[in-house]
């Protein structure tokens, strides 16, 4: 009988180890709490730095976990871990060999910093909504008319104390130029500002992409944080920053704001370490044996992690770690059955 | 490592046939520089410098004061060029930084645009009935004093050297910004590490002091001290390369501009007047030399002949040192004994109750 | 003799001379709130502020100013300030903002 | 009997005390009362013959003898205060009466009433009254009674209701030893003296008969004199340590009553008044519990009885004076009442309060406000980032049809409230005095803010008569009650936070939750109205940090989600940024939940 490996979660880095572990003749069991598979990745419009569609990307990930008949349990969401198996809402219990945790992260609801005006002003919308209007083809202010403005703001519920957020989301810059560039190729004529605290380009072509936007693009970065937000009489955002370069505050009108939110640990996650008898980092994320060669393993045996679980991560990343999350699971079943 | 680099970039200079173009404030301030120039190179070494009577300012702090256009300021450059090839010579050498650097700048200009050089050539045959003819090569008169260095050397009466202890004199070299930071080919080691003093001093015996602000500005730029409103920017430049050199205790300071050489000596006194710090080991000031005259002294010329009387700060503590032999009654007789007036002690050359030394340690 | 008038002094360098500045103050302030070291210079404080809406009040600037020994003209500056508070709200860093200018001004002149 | 003296030598340093403590009282009484500014002296003359002195006087009587305000916190608390303050008094009046129903109205020195038992142990005295024996046993009995609560809240403060007591100075240590053994040594003292002479009440008396029976009879005359100096030199001691110590209050609280009543307050700036209040401080402790900052964080030097004590002697540190959130929670537990902000904010007034000249000048000509009407809407430098609170009220506005100036849009002036609260109350004048030409100039009869901070010194500090200034809470429910405001039923249930400003510092309670009960189900927390806990972003706190602020702001947020209310609802800015950080889901505005439900 083969063996089993439940994963918590069916988003990317569920998908990619389930793919993985078949590979190597284990059966993966997936449990989404959603009705499909795909978790923050679906929706997504284009993927930075190198604009390929997020669907190029997921598509055949979700054609192959058809065509290999993974079994996955939809709608159901887990209440317990344990390295035999876990537990769902319904009460049932899903046995297993070994478990992964691929149970990503929550986007930060941009509601929680009100001085932005999120939900409050018309055209004020996160990088979410905005992938999304992407993807529908239909990028327009709320009264159907073209931006000719537009104003990308770093970091939000990001290194934010004020909101609990203490930690970098890693993908947000990159994603801010990116954006920025895709908005100009939609609206050559309009002025993008990007507004930032740090610029962190750290990936391969990211240093590139951030150059090209200033350059090619004319993209505008003014370095200083937007403090507050205000809707004018014809519907546009003014909004406020320190231009920290010149060392005076400045103040412009834009048509469009789009808040580039980050990822912040899931809420449940306190709850299902405790049963997993896990812990915590600080900001909220499981906590790997170690940043290196453990970055996949939890501190119990049997309890494995892949993707933003333990951190933010890229979509390449996760996809990466899948097959080292895939490869771990396998040699603690192996030596767990030779032993007995 | 560090010496290499120092010397690492070098030019082609002419070895013989210069056509000689003078300096304005060299003339009136440092008088015997450009004599002693003319006289070396004549006498001690045999070459063929002519020293043209014709030739005129080249109006370069006219230019950099925004008051002499560029238009103008190109004519007169190509009459220069024009009665260097009337006189037959084709080596062009200044003795001026700034004129070094126009000279260079208006032949890049002709070189890059060159619609201006024919309009010059216009302008020229218009106004004076001459042919521009662009020289061979261009070079500094210490890029000249620096390519017979060696021939110096072996002429050499004294070298920079402290004759009571044997040491080598400590010598702040300064180089004009215009020599080779408008076009780094056109100086000798380029412009981060201009090598042109600093050869003759080490090939003379003396030792280069490299201090922080070695590069920096001496505060001249034209409109800074022209304008009095501005001077304490210019002062204020001098007075940090000043403080920056102090702790290394120079015996003198050489310079290759003629206001630089002008403002590291003059404005001691201003300083001194300002603040009542004074500089040098026993706070009578750093004299300040032309590279003419350092190379006089060397040769055995005598001081006075030399000009440098026509110093702010004393240089006969200097001269005491490189046991130069000198009547302290002459200084002040000019041609034919004749007293040309003393002028009144001034704080520099005054012992200072504040001297830098104590106030650094 | 030293009471020649040229006209014109020394100019006084433009440069934060981190030599010469006496950062004792400055370590003091430090200490007693060490989380101002954690500012990243985001600005918002000085966007959100509301005496810097009117005037030239720089609060960011200011504290870094004071943080590198340049004291002149600092407490003067933070007079400006009327103390309301927005820029502890705002600020990602979580520095108490209005502890710092009291701290500040007691620092560099009352009491 | 005639030629009775009343004198013996144990009874030297009782006097030198009693007399060093009524000098002591009577030169700082005076001192203090000499140096009243001349407007209170006014008052205390203005006031002196009127109703205000004979409820004083019943005040007296309810607070400093019987502790009613105590008894009110803890009963058992209430009873060890009673029990010490009033039996002890009643010890006095009835050893008094005891006298003069021996001795006819004649004059016995103070000594004489005191250590009556001995210089009359009354048996076989002619006309022996058993009743005084018995009395002044049950009265001694009643103050040993506190005595031993007052021993037993020393091992076990919890039964008092205080998780916490008071950390105490040495004068304080030299008084409280000494009282503790002042009754216990009088009972020994007298029942020593029936043990020898007869005599005594249920108590003495049969504690004398069992000594009488165990101890030989010279044991007890060579006990006896030592014991009645012991008495004597506890009573001696407690009386000179006394004006030095915290039990200072017992008699400063007198005064203080008299002069609060004659309308005496203390105000931003220090004066003699702020000593009676000061002195006045027993060192209960009971401030120590409410404070969040000692039991959020466990800081436990800056609470209201430690600062009066490093007030009043000398060693108040800034950092003690600035570390509070002055969020009124202990003020309004103090028994003795005392105006504890307002020391706390006059303590802080000690900065170099004298504005540069030219200090705010910038503020000369501006004018950013927008729009014109008879109500005008300071929503507050802190709404600005709350922007919902904002643009609900000009949705309220606009459908009620209101005409409304907006004096800060644009961006305003700050109120001057955040300056007092730091102690620069001369550098807030000038911000009192810009926007209050700004409203006059533009003519309002109606100011409504939506910051409880602004409301607060519009309303203490801002002379703005004309002009009726409402909290946007106190607004709508008056649009609510006048039917101009229609709301429907949202459905949701809802949990209030008092906002400290709004609530205990301008007791405007009931307002927002008739608001709230208009549209939904309204749930208590555990702490509410006057004893809500504060959101702990209180700009009258400098010292915490943000993490410390975050632990206070979580604690209580866990407490208002604990209703499990749909929504937590405040009604200040503040608030609702420290209620939004720590909660599940942002919280909301009452504004903005009426916004949400208008029926147009």
């Amino acid at each position: 009988m083969a063996k089993r490996v439940v994963i918590v979660g069916g988003g990317a880095a569920g998908m990619q180890t389930a793919l993985e572990l078949k590979a190597r003749g284990i059966e993966p069991v997936i449990v989404e709490r959603d009705i499909e598979l795909g978790g923050k990745a679906r929706g997504w419009h284009k993927l930075f730095p190198s604009f390929t569609p997020a669907s190029d990307v997921m598509r055949p990930i979700a054609d192959r976990i058809k065509a290999e008949r993974v079994r996955c349990f939809y709608g159901q969401e887990v209440t317990a871990i344990a390295p035999d198996g876990v537990m769902l809402r319904s009460g049932e219990r899903i046995p297993s060999d070994a478990v992964v945790v691929a149970t990503g992260f929550t986007l930060f609801d941009a509601h929680r910093k009100q001085e932005y005006g999120y939900g409050l002003y018309d055209n004020v919308i996160t990088s979410v909504d905005l992938e999304r209007m992407m993807n529908s083809g239909k990028v327009l202010l709320t009264d159907g008319t073209e931006p000719r403005r537009i104003a990308i703001l770093h970091c939000v519920g990001s290194r934010d104390e004020k909101v609990c957020q203490k930690h970098c989301s890693k993908v947000c810059c990159i994603t801010g130029v990116k954006q920025a560039i895709e908005l100009k190729e939609i609206f050559p004529t309009a002025d993008v500002f990007n507004f930032y605290m740090d610029i962190r380009m750290f990936g391969p072509g990211y240093e590139e992409l951030y150059r090209e936007a200033q350059q090619r693009y004319n993209v505008h970065f003014v370095r200083g944080r937007i403090s507050e937000a205000a809707e004018t009489i014809n519907k546009r955002i003014q909004i406020k920053a320190e231009d920290t370069l010149t060392g005076r505050p400045l103040k412009m009108t834009v048509d469009m704001l789009v808040l580039l939110v980050g990822m912040s640990a899931n809420y449940e996650n306190e709850t299902l370490a405790a049963t997993a008898g896990l812990s915590l980092a600080p900001n909220g994320y499981y906590r790997a044996q170690d940043s290196f060669l453990g970055a996949v393993r939890s501190e119990r045996e049997g309890i494995f992690f892949a993707g933003a679980a333990t951190a933010p991560k890229s979509l390449a990343d996760t996809l990466a770690e899948a097959s080292l999350t895939a490869s771990a699971v396998d040699e603690y079943l192996r030596a767990k059955f030779n032993e007995k | 490592m560090r010496r290499a680099s120092w010397q690492e970039y070098q030019k082609d200079i002419a070895s013989d046939k210069y056509y000689y173009a003078r300096s304005c404030i060299r003339q009136n301030f440092f008088p015997g520089s450009e004599r002693a120039f003319l006289d070396i190179l004549h006498n001690d070494l045999g070459i063929d410098v002519f020293d043209d009577p014709l030739h005129t300012s080249c109006t370069g702090i006219g230019y950099h004061s925004d008051v002499v256009p560029l238009e103008t300021i190109m004519t007169v450059v190509a009459r220069q060029f024009a009665l260097m090839a009337e006189a037959g010579y084709e080596n062009f050498i200044s003795s001026c930084i700034t004129s070094f650097g126009i000279y260079n700048e208006i032949l890049a200009t002709w070189e890059e645009f060159p619609e201006t050089e024919e309009r010059t050539r216009r302008y020229l045959r218009e106004a004076t009935g001459r042919e521009l003819v662009k020289p061979r090569s261009i070079a500094h008169t210490s890029d000249i004093i620096f390519h017979h260095r060696e021939a110096i050397a072996r002429r050499a009466k004294r070298r920079l050297v402290n004759v009571h202890t044997g040491e080598p004199l400590r010598v702040v070299e300064h180089i004009g910004c215009h020599y080779a930071k408008i076009f780094p080919k056109s100086g000798i080691g380029g412009s981060e590490f201009p090598y042109v003093l600093a050869g003759m001093i080490e090939s003379w015996g003396g030792e280069v002091v490299d201090y922080p602000e070695r590069r920096h500005c001496c505060g001249f730029g034209f409109r800074n001290y022209l304008v009095q409103a501005n001077r304490g920017s210019s002062i204020a430049n001098s007075h940090k390369k000043l403080e920056s050199m102090a702790p290394y205790k120079p015996d003198f300071i050489v310079a290759n501009c003629p206001g630089c050489t002008m403002f590291l000596d003059k404005w001691q006194y201003a300083i001194a007047e300002m603040e009542g710090t004074t500089y040098g080991a026993d706070g009578r000031g750093i004299p300040v030399l032309t590279y003419e005259e350092m190379a006089g002294l060397v040769l055995g010329y005598d001081p006075w002949e030399l000009g440098m009387q026509m110093h702010q700060v004393d240089v006969e503590p200097l001269l005491d040192k490189l046991g130069v032999e000198y009547d302290r009654e002459a200084k002040y007789l000019g041609a034919g004994g004749k007293y040309i007036g003393k002028p009144a002690d001034v704080a520099v050359n005054c012992e200072s109750e504040r001297r830098i030394y104590e106030i650094k340690r | 003799m030293r009471n020649l008038n040229f006209g014109y002094g020394i100019s006084s360098p433009r440069a934060i001379n981190l030599d010469n500045n006496d950062l004792r103050k400055s370590n003091d302030i430090i200490r007693e709130m060490p989380e101002l070291q954690a500012c990243i210079g985001c600005g918002s404080c000085t966007a959100s502020c509301t005496a810097g809406n009117i005037t030239s009040f720089n609060f960011r600037k200011l504290h870094t100013s004071v943080r590198r020994g340049e004291y002149q003209g600092a407490y003067e500056e933070l007079s400006k300030c009327m103390l309301c508070g927005k820029c502890r709200l705002v600020c990602p860093r979580g520095i108490n903002t209005r502890g710092l200018v009291m701290l500040i001004k007691r620092k560099l002149g009352d009491f | 009997m005639e030629n009775m003296t009343f004198f013996a030598p144990f009874t030297i340093p009782f006097i030198v005390g009693g007399v060093a403590m009524f000098v002591v009282i009577a030169a700082k009484w005076l001192l203090w009362l000499v140096r009243l500014p001349r407007v209170d002296r006014r008052l205390i003359r203005h006031n002196f013959f009127t109703r205000q002195t004979l409820l004083a006087v019943w005040e007296v009587f309810r607070e400093s003898l019987l502790h009613v305000r105590i008894f009110r916190v803890n009963p058992v608390l209430g009873f060890m205060h009673m029990s010490l303050a009033f039996g002890w008094f009643l010890l006095i009046v009835v050893g008094w009466i005891e006298t003069v129903a021996y001795l006819g109205w004649v004059w016995v020195p103070l000594q004489g009433h005191v250590f009556f038992k001995y210089f009359m142990p009354v048996n076989g005295i002619e006309g022996h009254i058993q009743l005084f024996e018995h009395l002044m046993d049950a009265l001694l009995l009643l103050v040993l009674m506190g005595v031993a609560l007052a021993w037993f809240k020393r091992l076990r403060s919890k039964m008092m209701g205080m998780r916490r007591t008071t950390k105490h100075v040495l004068f304080d240590r030299i008084a409280l030893s000494a009282l503790w053994f002042i009754f216990p040594a009088r009972l020994v003292a007298e029942s020593l003296t029936a043990a020898i002479y007869g005599g005594g009440g249920f108590l003495t008396g049969s504690i004398g008969g069992v000594l009488r029976d165990i101890v030989p009879s010279d044991m007890l005359s060579l006990a006896y004199e030592p014991a009645w100096w012991f008495y004597s030199a506890a009573l001696g001691v407690f009386f000179a340590a006394m004006p030095f110590s915290r039990y200072m209050h017992i008699l400063t609280e007198i005064p203080l009553i008299f002069l609060r009543r004659w309308s005496v307050r203390p105000t931003a700036e220090r004066k003699s008044y702020d000593r009676f209040e000061v002195e006045a401080c027993s060192r209960c402790g009971i401030c120590i519990d409410p404070c969040q900052l000692q039991e959020d964080l466990g800081i436990n030097d800056t609470q209201s009885v430690y600062f009066l004590r490093d007030r009043r002697y000398n060693m108040l540190s800034l950092k003690v004076a600035n570390n509070c959130l002055m969020c009124g929670r202990c003020e309004q537990q103090c028994p003795v009442g005392i105006n504890l902000a307002t020391l706390r904010l006059n303590s802080r007034a000690k900065r170099r309060n004298i504005p540069h000249e030219g200090r705010y000048k910038y503020l000369r000509g501006v004018d950013r406000s927008s729009g014109s009407g008879r109500v005008g809407y300071f929503a507050g430098c802190m709404t600005s980032l709350t922007p919902g609170v904002q643009r609900s009220m000009e949705q309220i506005f606009a459908a009620v049809g209101e005409e409304v100036w907006y004096a800060d849009k644009e961006g305003g002036v700050c109120c001057g409230r955040p300056l007092m609260l730091s102690g620069e109350t001369d550098a807030a004048r000038k911000m009192v005095a810009y926007n209050t030409d700004l409203f006059r100039r533009h003519n309002i009869e109606l100011l409504v803010t939506s910051c409880p901070i602004c409301l607060r010194v519009f309303r203490e500090n801002y002379r703005l008569d004309g002009i009726e200034v409402l909290h946007h809470t106190e607004y709508i429910d008056r649009l609510i009650a006048e039917g101009r405001l229609h709301l429907k039923a949202d459905g949701r249930t809802f949990t209030y936070h008092d906002p400290c400003e709004l609530g205990r510092g301008c007791g405007v309670y009931d307002e927002p939750r008739r608001v709230i009960a208009s549209v939904g189900e309204l749930r208590e927390p555990k702490h509410s109205r006057r004893d809500a806990l504060c959101c702990g972003a209180s700009l009258a706190n400098t010292i915490i940090d943000d993490g410390q602020q975050q632990r206070i702001a979580k604690r209580m947020t866990t407490e208002l989600e604990a209703t499990a209310c749909d929504t937590i609802v405040t009604a200040c800015p503040l608030c609702n940024k420290a209620i939004s950080r720590a909660a599940a889901h942002p919280a909301e505005d009452i504004a903005e939940v009426v916004a949400k439900n208008i029926v147009r």
